[in-house]
């Protein structure tokens, strides 16, 4: 998938609702994404993954300016005021 | 007043916590240790349930079920107006504390079994019915009046599909059909090690309770003294209530439990979906931080002092 | 036809994944549990190898071997070409239907057991036998006429030092070399725990089961097709040669058991390596979501069934 | 090992190749790498982690441009057919 | 905090230091942060996360140019010598 | 010599690693384990503490650890005059040969166990005391006479909070205060699955002494041998204290045991914080790769025939 001018836009958000923004970006138009395990510490306090705290996901999602736009946009209405989230992106070549 | 020895796991979790010690049980063992308390606990209801008649436990559950639902209607309006919190807030509260503490309640069964205490078999069928209506009573509560979009199907789902649920009716649903004989061979796993696997849950629960209990000095007073008080008081209904039913007095102990105790496994989860504008650190610190500890170190034994007193004034 | 009550634990796992419910076996579990199989099951067959004379083992053991391979070379042109697969694809799941499943194995010990049907104890040196073969057989079918070079070094590496086979022949060794007395201080780990822990096991395997429901619409009725007379077939199989080498009736059923059973342990992460060609979702998808669920519902009960009527033929 | 010029790959591909993976990059002249635990969506299906299926490993690299062009044009043609793979690469400044 | 000229730090090092770390990223002003478990090779020696020799964690921090100066100062200062430490720079896009 | 049939699972252990088999158990799940033996011989040991006048305890044992500390006294010259070793890596490997194992401390009670050996209840006191003191010795002998800061407030946590000690310390605690009938519903977990877990554990350490053993070859042979004479020479030390104090031989075997035996869980992390510039791999290489295999394989046995020699010589 070669393509020039792709960003990666890294998502760091909390784990109960990975589900829901996965469908997110899927149903915006994403081809694929990345996840793994994270914990942190941002505005909405410490999340150590501990159970009944619950722990963080760091979703990363590699595409176009307009997908990322598209992404970062929705993300940032419908869940930025409730849950913690973190977005940002930055210029990628892509390789194969 | 005596206590169980297996709280004392407890204990040295919390001393564990406050002393930053780096002992933490991995999520994967503590995911393990709850799948398997809860199928257990499960199971064992599911053996028992065959042997009473299904239909003269409807009527009972129905009227075990309808009352706890004053419970988090009296702890709503206490909160929003008494303790002064936000809709969102005073709504996931009650909610966790009208649903109930597995842990909690297989405490207080061990304490029951150790002082030769006799108790219903059918009580772990209040404990799967009770988890989950006071859910939906804190979502209502928390959307009266405004104009917030709930994601009902999504909680539904998390309500009924969610492991808790979902283990436990599963397990009562494998009891009930494979009967004391089919189970047997499972019972090396499922019973004989369930007070060690309790223990070890208990040590988790003190490593957890202690990072809360730092946080409560910042939620002042009130909500610490609502996490003493509710639970004695729905104790209370529970142990009138249960002499009511005509409940042996070690059955009505564990009714008072139920009502006593608060959710923090099943709870936290639905309402972080459901009412995500609510503070998590609120209701999780008051259930997990005070009504945890109160109710396996304080809670059971009164409330067995007090229906011992009840039952002999009957 | 009567089933087990552990298999129940299975049917919980597929509701649960149908339901799109939050309960998963962490993958850290999921390890511990198949250790503890694995091991197990290769401790109570060395324990019991101990009693017999292994000269005499040896014969049989060829015969088993030797008739197993029948099974992918006739699965391989029914894969390629009634079903029109690729050679790789082909390859590839006559490779998993050649080899065996260790929990098919154990639900139908657990089977007779329940039924109080006696079976030779040295079935599970078959089981360990039967595992390899077959993933060799594959990769030559996959190989022949192509000029595709193959990893033999990492699949020869795979098959003998992968976990699967290492831990059933350690623990084979370790009980033939340590006899019942030396075995017996772990009894109440490795044997008395192993039912309730193939309970936890089946929770998992219908998690993932569920998931293989779905794909396989896409693979067509042939796959599906396959996936249930291919193990009846071979059942047949193990059955007449049971009885041909004077087998009781319920080592014949272990052997049919064997037969019939498709591997998805030791076989899909072997078949990865050596044939990647091949899509894993198809040999997955038949042994896992059907060939699995078959046979510990109907596959057990019913070559039960056929062995008495083979046997009562005599 | 402050030095200019440096670009960071990463590479997304099935745990089940890692050591291969990871062996290859070695030999192509590689001082080190990172490796954490991912799952993710691609053109090769879902691989949720779950076991029968397997999981992602996500490896970064950070070497000079040579041996990331190395090391891209040797997985690329060794494992890219048959094994789900992504690779990307981006400047960064090493800072010890 | 969506800001301009943010820098992504990344910090790889030994498990047994993290709280070290993290408190010494909070003193110099950090805002948050998210760690994620890893394993890697260096010079300092495999750390496959193994029991007895541990493993390695990937610590990320968003800020300015100063504040990664600061930290980068301190922990080469610190820690550099004794333990397993890769740190490395770059500039992203806060979206949030 | 015979040994134990448990340390066949070291031995499975090491294959698979020297193979590169891709056998691991989870790191969750050794954790647990880890979590497991630690809070089961803590609670064995508070369970026969409750049977001694502690008054009587205390002198014994104020002499079992003030002799246990000539052992890194001697060991840090040796390694750093004989070994040519750096200061900081002379105490590191010092401090692990002053502490003790707690899996080597179990197979050899397993092994007295075995051939009815009796012992003294209160070894595993010992066991507890000496854990700590040689790691600090370790660090004052790291830091004579050198400007380096040592991070005193961090290595007394980690001494006194690290897991081991505090699951060791509340374990006693607890089965000291809950007395044998509070802890008998817990047996089924913590003591009659005790050995079973303690052989999956060796499995592990089996899997990583095998990745030491290629590491031994750089460090050459004067740290293979010190990792050998010095246990035997410390073991001696241990049995003529034991005749001393009026152990039985199997006391003294086990005070020979525990003085013989290097740390690898507590020590490790502790020298990590305290003298980080000591190479780790060194330690861990003599204390895993060679002394823990020796002691289990070749020591206890040998103890044990030294024990009765000088027993008998009394
Ligand atoms: N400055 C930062 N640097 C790195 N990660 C951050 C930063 N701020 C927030 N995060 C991550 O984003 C998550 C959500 O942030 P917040 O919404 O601020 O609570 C946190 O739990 C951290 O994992
Ligand atoms: N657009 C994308 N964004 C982020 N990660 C991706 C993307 N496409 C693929 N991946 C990752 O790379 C892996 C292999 O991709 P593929 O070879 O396309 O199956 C997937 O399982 C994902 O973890
Ligand atoms: N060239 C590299 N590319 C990616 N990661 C590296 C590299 N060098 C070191 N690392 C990571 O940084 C950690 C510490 O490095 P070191 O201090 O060189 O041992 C290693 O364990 C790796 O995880
Ligand atoms: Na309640
Ligand atoms: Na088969
Ligand atoms: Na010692």
């Amino acid at each position: 998938m070669a393509m020039a001018n792709s960003l990666q836009l890294v998502i760091v958000t909390e784990s109960v609702i990975e589900n829901t923004i996965i469908e997110e970006i899927l149903a915006l138009g994403a081809k694929g994404f990345t996840v793994s395990e994270a914990r942190g510490l941002g505005t909405h306090g410490m999340r150590s993954g501990r159970w009944t705290v619950g722990g963080n996901v760091r979703i990363e999602v590699i595409g176009d300016a307009d997908l990322c736009e598209r992404i970062v946009a929705t993300l940032q209405e419908k869940y930025d005021a409730d849950y913690g989230l973190l977005m940002y992106t930055f210029p990628v070549n892509l390789r194969n | 007043m005596t206590f169980e020895p297996v709280v004392l796991f407890f204990l040295l979790g919390v001393i564990a916590g406050l002393a930053r010690s780096d002992l933490k049980i991995p999520g994967a063992i503590y995911e393990a240790l709850s799948i398997f308390l809860l199928l257990a606990i499960g199971l064992k209801g599911g053996v028992k349930l065959a042997e009473y008649p299904l239909a003269s436990l409807l009527f009972t559950s129905l009227v075990v079920v309808g009352v706890a639902a004053l419970i988090p209607l009296v702890a709503f309006p206490v909160l929003r107006y008494l303790g002064r919190m936000s809709r969102a807030d005073a709504a996931s509260i009650a909610a966790h504390y009208g649903s109930v503490s597995v842990v909690t309640f297989s405490v207080a069964a061990t304490f029951l079994d150790q002082h030769a205490v006799a108790y219903e078999g059918h009580m772990i069928v209040y404990l799967v019915l009770l988890e989950f209506p006071a859910l939906i009573i804190g979502v209502l509560l928390a959307r009266a009046g405004t104009a917030g979009q709930t994601r009902w199907d999504q909680l539904f789902h998390e309500v009924f599909f969610g492991k808790s649920i979902l283990l436990l009716i599963g397990g009562l649903a494998i009891g009930y059909l494979a009967g004391p004989d089919g189970i047997a061979p499972l019972d090396k796993l499922f019973f004989d090690l369930f007070k060690g696997v309790l223990a070890f849950f208990l040590l988790e629960m003190g490593l957890v309770a202690s990072s809360r209990i730092a946080d409560l000095r910042r939620y002042g007073t009130f909500l610490v003294g609502f996490a003493i008080v509710m639970p004695v008081a729905a104790a209370l209904l529970g142990l009138f209530l249960g002499r009511a039913l005509g409940l042996s007095e070690g059955g009505a102990v564990l009714i008072a439990t139920l009502y006593a105790s608060a959710s923090y496994i099943a709870a936290p989860t639905a309402m972080r979906i459901a009412v995500p504008e609510a503070n998590p650190a609120l209701s999780i610190g008051a259930s997990l931080g005070i009504t945890f500890p109160f109710n396996i170190f304080l809670g059971i034994p009164l409330y067995w002092w007090m229906a011992e007193r009840i039952y002999a004034g009957s």
